[in-house]
């Protein structure tokens, strides 16, 4: 094998390289050149073209991020903010928690179940890079129409791989989204969230300091698979008929990956690491430059030390590939013994693959000869910054104007049951137990609240009972139509959840699913998503930690929805308060807190009723959401509440039945007075909950939100005895009175039929 | 060892024997294996597990599938090509995995 | 008095911290023990828990079960140690031979993770003596590979020595023969199941129920009752 | 289908062939199947696939594991017990499954 070598370069600057087959410009090839002052080695073009992808560099959006940062609210809760492997907070009693998430997009739509198991893989490595014990992952997921062929394909994939390594990791699964539009048909999203906790003095940066100290390489072997992932997989959009340029794909073990897990709690439990570092894309590029760049800026590395699996591959290709499991720590030679140790130990092969230099530069050998020279500042942080042009589309006008008004409504009592059937079974509606009982949601034992809660908690800290909920959300439709308001309202969305379950709303993460950057609608549609989310963060005081931004979901030139995936993480100092979503007995009475407006513009009733997506989404009122969130986190604390659910898709109905059936106990509700029954219970309106109380609580409850000024209005009490009076002797009833005059009378048992076996009708072989 | 490739089942060699019960029954045997230069990390645990149980100068394991397929009649040409599809598109993946078909005399 | 039970961590264990803290719970004192050891450690029963060892690759408990501790639990338990495998520790009590038949694949083909209602059949073991025979108990079940296997003539002499301990009732989640949830060895000492009682302890995390600490107390009972501690 | 049985490797026919690299490699075939008298709910889901995807007359499918196991230098005697003893041990479980061993020659 000939390498290409930094003395080559220099002597053979004419030598024509293939930039444009790696994914780079003419312009970053040629300021590539520039850094060098000569032409690069073909190992250094290839780390270069990973580093300076989109995936990688953030090119075309760090622009807009940045506004995260300026914005961002001052918030003590803060440790670690946006730039490393993850962001971490604290949350008290010495506890810091870090979360993130990430896209595994367009893997997952080669090969399903290893693209989205290898997603779940690499959230996990992000998050003990930060030398945190990952404790829980959740997975919002995108598919297209559920009734075509390659939905079915997609989803059992998807969810097998999801199940199958975090469940093979011991990460109980804690909740997720699942939402089916044919917009998502070529490219489905496989977002994967994981949050882990350290205490305060655990936490750990990726950086490389110290003359002298030795760079280990440890984990998997180094094989061929996703050679040009990062730049060919995330830069290029999808040709619907051609497998021709489907790379190799990323085979995933999880068993590894667990190893890796114990094995790097251990090592920095015992006080042997200086730096840490997972390698994601990009690999030993990424991983040794970003190292380097964070320290005290050389490296030098013998890249044929590199374990391989397959013994072939060439030194760009080391360079570039994307194999799974394996880590990068920076160690003292006084430690190293000891770490190899620990390796051993867990059966992980490491090995020492290059050393803190001085001199800022990283420099990698192959068989003594010198193949890399570079800055590494240049490769890991300087890449290129694109302010891509950007222009509102001229669709928006016309469907911004083609609102719902005109589409027919239900008019009389039974029309106002069969909308609510067709809602229910509809697959965005139904039950999710065919995905979510194939996750593992009990293991290590502090699961409080796991799907279909509206948030996931896990306890933190067992003795004193401090623990954290996350939630994620996203309306693509509502973000179609308006995409500042719609980052906005799955914020408020994922806020209002995690404020649900009686947990203190603190910090953000996001996974922002777009279309291709080149289109300028596309990017003024992404930079409108992060101005709504920056703006509604800074609003109510929560830090966008982290995040990661998944271009090119487009089949030809139809983008995906804009789906900016907000995460939510709340603070909750005793678990044993959670307010679950099922009430809990007879007699309890139930309460609609905030404004219901007439609100069906991108809602669910328009969707499944009428295929109509246009007008203007609900209304934003992030102070009302505050309000709202401090009502239930207040109601929690003192005990008045015994249930709540939010209202969001599907409106007050949909969180009706989800709590009765949660319950299998009955309730009799009605329509409020002056309400329009069909708008009472289908709106979308924002900034609402059902909370339910025991009757005890009732005066001091509608007296707090009497004080705080939050609108809060009886629409029904748990009855668990109405079955006989409607002719559905011993049977669980939900009833809704006043319902155009008429009452609307459904057995649980058959609401329960409708959504339960949806989605494995669809996809159980 | 040795690269794996995708083989077909051909038809002139495609014919069953007679079962049993005097009816034609073919015996398809279908072996898939992961690509080579795909991980395979059963393989790797179980190469892990063999030498340390005893096994001297084991370089390598791969674990794949192995599929029985009893088939009534005989194969025409017909089946063979339905065979060659479904070994394809749904024993198979070949985005990762290679396979090899082929009719089981005897037994 | 109390008594001690060593809970084993393999490469690929999960369910260790949760059942050593289900110990504790039920007042017995757990102790962690390291697969690659060759010593109980002294401990008065041990406790196999559940997980992916090695990743369940070949088999699940195929390659744990080689482990040179396994060689030490093998030789307690045929001296009367009592000894209980949880999900992946039944599997690999039962590739080990401590007791019989196999578990495979669901028959769903899919993991299942859910509360499942279970009856226990027998109330006379080391495990299960806080029990009535015939109560009703609901604990999760979470596995790919539960499915109760043996030929008819081991199916037949668990019955008939009233031997299987639990048994699914309502939807069988796997596809067990004859719903068989758990059984044990003919002494009684060693029992295995798939359901996790270690996660039914608490009814703020786990399952709503507390039905999975019976297994626990009842092992405490067993070893301060016959005085077999150290 | 015809019942399988467990087939061990025997010494005299167990021999390495000489592979690219001038060292003897040998590959190893182990093809484990679930005994008849075991449901093989994999194979069934595979056989109702099979025949809705249009394969007519398929009477059964069984769905089982083969591992190709590369081996560095001749196999001696006590190297084919080992394999023997592993594949019963280790490789399928007596309890449930039938195996056969074999050296694969040629490639
Ligand atoms: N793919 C998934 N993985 C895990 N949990 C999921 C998944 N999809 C949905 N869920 C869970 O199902 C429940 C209902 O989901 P959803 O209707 O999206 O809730 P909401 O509208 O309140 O955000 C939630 O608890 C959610 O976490
Ligand atoms: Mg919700």
């Amino acid at each position: 094998m000939t390498v290409d070598t930094v003395d080559a370069a220099n002597v053979t600057p004419g030598t024509e390289q293939p930039y444009a087959e790696l994914g780079l410009k003419p312009d970053e090839y040629q300021r590539i050149r520039e850094i060098l002052d000569r032409r690069p080695t073909s190992s250094e073009l290839a780390m270069y073209s990973v580093m300076w992808s989109e995936h990688c560099s953030y090119k075309s959006s760090k622009v807009h991020l940045r506004q995260f940062g300026e914005k961002a609210p001052a918030s003590d809760a803060l440790l670690v903010g946006i730039g490393e492997n993850a962001g971490v907070v604290d949350i008290g009693d010495g506890w810091a928690v870090t979360f993130k998430v990430e896209s595994h997009n367009h893997p997952s739509y080669v090969e399903p179940h290893q693209g989205a198991a290898t997603g779940v893989g690499g959230i996990v490595r992000d998050i003990i890079s930060m030398g945190a014990r990952p404790l829980a992952v959740m997975d919002p997921l995108r598919f297209g129409e559920p009734s075509d062929a390659d939905t079915h394909r997609v989803v059992r994939g998807v969810v097998s791989g999801i199940g199958g390594y975090g469940n093979c990791l011991g990460l109980p699964n804690i909740g997720g989204e699942t939402v089916f539009d044919p917009c998502y048909q070529g490219n489905p999203l496989v977002n994967a969230l994981c949050v882990g906790a350290m205490k305060h003095d655990d936490i750990h940066l990726a950086s490389a300091k110290g003359l002298g100290n030795l760079v280990v390489l440890y984990g998997a072997r180094t094989g061929g698979d996703g050679i040009g992932g990062v730049s060919v997989l995330a830069s290029e959009t999808f040709e619907a008929d051609g497998p021709a340029k489907r790379p190799s794909v990323q085979v995933g073990d999880p068993f590894m990956e667990k190893l890796l897990i114990e094995c790097t709690l251990e090592v920095l439990h015992a006080g042997l690491v200086e730096g840490i570092q997972d390698l994601g894309g990009a690999g030993i590029s990424c991983a040794t430059s970003e190292l380097a760049s964070n320290g005290d800026g050389g490296m030098h590395v013998w890249l044929d030390r590199v374990p391989l699996r397959d013994a072939t591959l060439s030194p760009e290709e080391i360079l570039m590939s994307e194999s799974q499991e394996r880590m990068c720590a920076v160690v003292t030679p006084e430690h190293i013994d000891g770490f190899l140790a620990i390796c051993e130990k867990w059966d992980v092969e490491a090995i020492v693959i290059g050393e803190v230099t001085e001199g800022g530069r990283l420099t990698v050998d192959w068989n003594g000869e010198r193949i890399v020279d570079v800055p590494p500042r240049s490769v890991a942080h300087d890449g290129p910054v694109y302010e891509r042009p950007l222009s509102r589309p001229d669709y928006m006008d016309g469907l911004q104007s083609a609102g719902t008004a005109g589409l027919p409504r239900p008019e009389q009592a039974a029309e106002i049951g069969n909308t609510l059937m067709k809602l229910i079974g509809s697959a965005n509606l139904a039950d999710k137990g065919w995905i979510t009982d194939q996750y593992d949601r009990y293991v290590r034992g502090n699961t409080v609240l796991a799907q279909p809660e509206d948030s996931g908690m896990i306890r933190i800290d067992e003795v004193t009972g401090r623990g954290v909920a996350l939630a994620t959300d996203c309306n693509g439709r509502y973000a179609k139509l308006d995409p500042y308001l719609g980052a906005q309202l799955a914020f408020a969305e994922a806020y209002r959840n995690v404020a649900v379950t009686g947990a203190v709303p603190l910090a953000v993460t996001n996974c922002l699913n777009f279309g291709s950057p080149e289109d300028p609608g596309v990017m003024w549609q992404f930079a409108e998503a992060v101005r709504g989310l920056a703006d509604g963060c800074q609003q109510l005081g929560t830090p966008v930690t982290g995040g990661n931004v998944s271009f090119y979901n487009s089949t030809g030139n139809v983008a995906i929805h804009p789906t900016p995936v907000v995460g939510v993480l709340g603070v909750i100092d005793d678990v044993a308060r959670r307010t679950p979503v099922a009430w809990q007995e007879d007699g309890e009475v139930i309460y609609l807190l905030g404004d219901t407006w007439d609100e069906f513009d991108g809602s669910e009733w328009a969707h499944v009723l009428h295929g109509h997506l246009g007008g203007n989404p609900p209304k934003v009122d992030l102070e009302r959401e505050r309000l709202l969130a401090e009502v239930l986190v207040a109601g929690s604390r003192d005990g008045m509440i015994s249930a709540a659910h939010d209202v969001s898709d599907g409106g007050v109905a949909v969180a009706l039945v989800e709590m009765a059936l949660l319950a299998d106990i009955g309730a009799r509700t009605w329509i409020p007075d002056g309400a329009d029954p069909f708008v009472h219970l289908f709106s979308e309106s924002a900034g609402r909950a059902v909370v339910v109380l025991p009757r005890s609580e009732e005066q001091r409850f509608t007296a707090m939100c009497g004080a705080r000024r939050l609108p809060a209005v009886r629409i029904g009490a748990v009855d668990s005895g109405l079955g006989a009076d409607h002719g559905h002797d011993g049977s669980q009833v939900l009833a809704v009175d006043r319902v155009y005059g008429d009452t609307v009378v459904v057995p649980l048992a058959e609401l329960r039929a409708v959504r339960s076996d949806v989605l494995s009708g669809l996809f159980s072989d | 060892m040795a690269a794996r490739r995708t083989v077909r089942l051909e038809y002139a060699r495609s014919r069953g024997h007679c079962g049993e019960s005097g009816v034609d029954v073919a015996r398809v045997v279908v072996d898939v294996m992961l690509k080579p230069e795909i991980l395979d990390p059963e393989g790797r645990a179980i190469q892990g597990a063999l030498t340390r149980l005893g096994l001297d100068g084991v370089s390598d394991v791969r674990q794949g599938k192995r599929f029985e397929i009893a088939l009534e009649g005989e194969i025409g040409e017909e089946r063979a090509d339905t065979l060659n599809r479904l070994a394809a598109e749904l024993l198979a993946n070949p985005v990762i995995e290679d396979y090899q078909l082929r009719v089981e005399e005897g037994q | 008095m109390t008594a001690s039970v060593g809970v084993i961590t393999f490469p690929g264990s999960l369910d260790d911290s949760d059942s050593q803290r289900a110990l504790e719970a039920a007042g017995v004192t757990a102790v962690s023990l390291w697969h690659g050891s060759d010593s109980l450690a002294g401990v008065d029963a041990v406790l196999v828990p559940g997980g992916f060892s090695y990743g369940d690759y070949l088999r699940c408990g195929a390659i744990a079960r080689f482990a040179p501790l396994m060689a030490e639990v093998v030789a307690a338990a045929n001296r009367g140690m009592p000894v209980i495998g949880i999900c992946n520790g039944f599997q690999i009590l039962c590739e080990s031979h401590l007791l019989p038949g196999a578990l495979t694949r669901n028959e769903s083909l899919h993991y299942v993770c859910r509360d499942q209602w279970l009856r226990i059949d027998n109330s006379r073991t080391a495990w299960t003596s806080d029990y009535r025979a015939g109560q009703e108990i609901l604990i999760p079940v979470k596995h790919g590979e539960g499915r109760y296997v043996a030929d008819e003539s081991t199916l037949n002499e668990l019955e008939s020595d009233g031997r299987v301990v639990v048994r699914y009732l309502g939807e069988n989640p796997n596809g067990s023969f004859r719903d068989i949830a758990g059984i044990c060895n003919e002494a009684g000492n060693v029992v295995g199941l798939m359901p996790h009682p270690e996660h039914a302890i608490d009814p703020l995390t786990g399952a709503p129920s507390i039905d999975g600490q019976g297994f626990f107390t009842s092992v405490l009972t067993a070893l301060v009752g016959s005085g077999n501690m150290r």
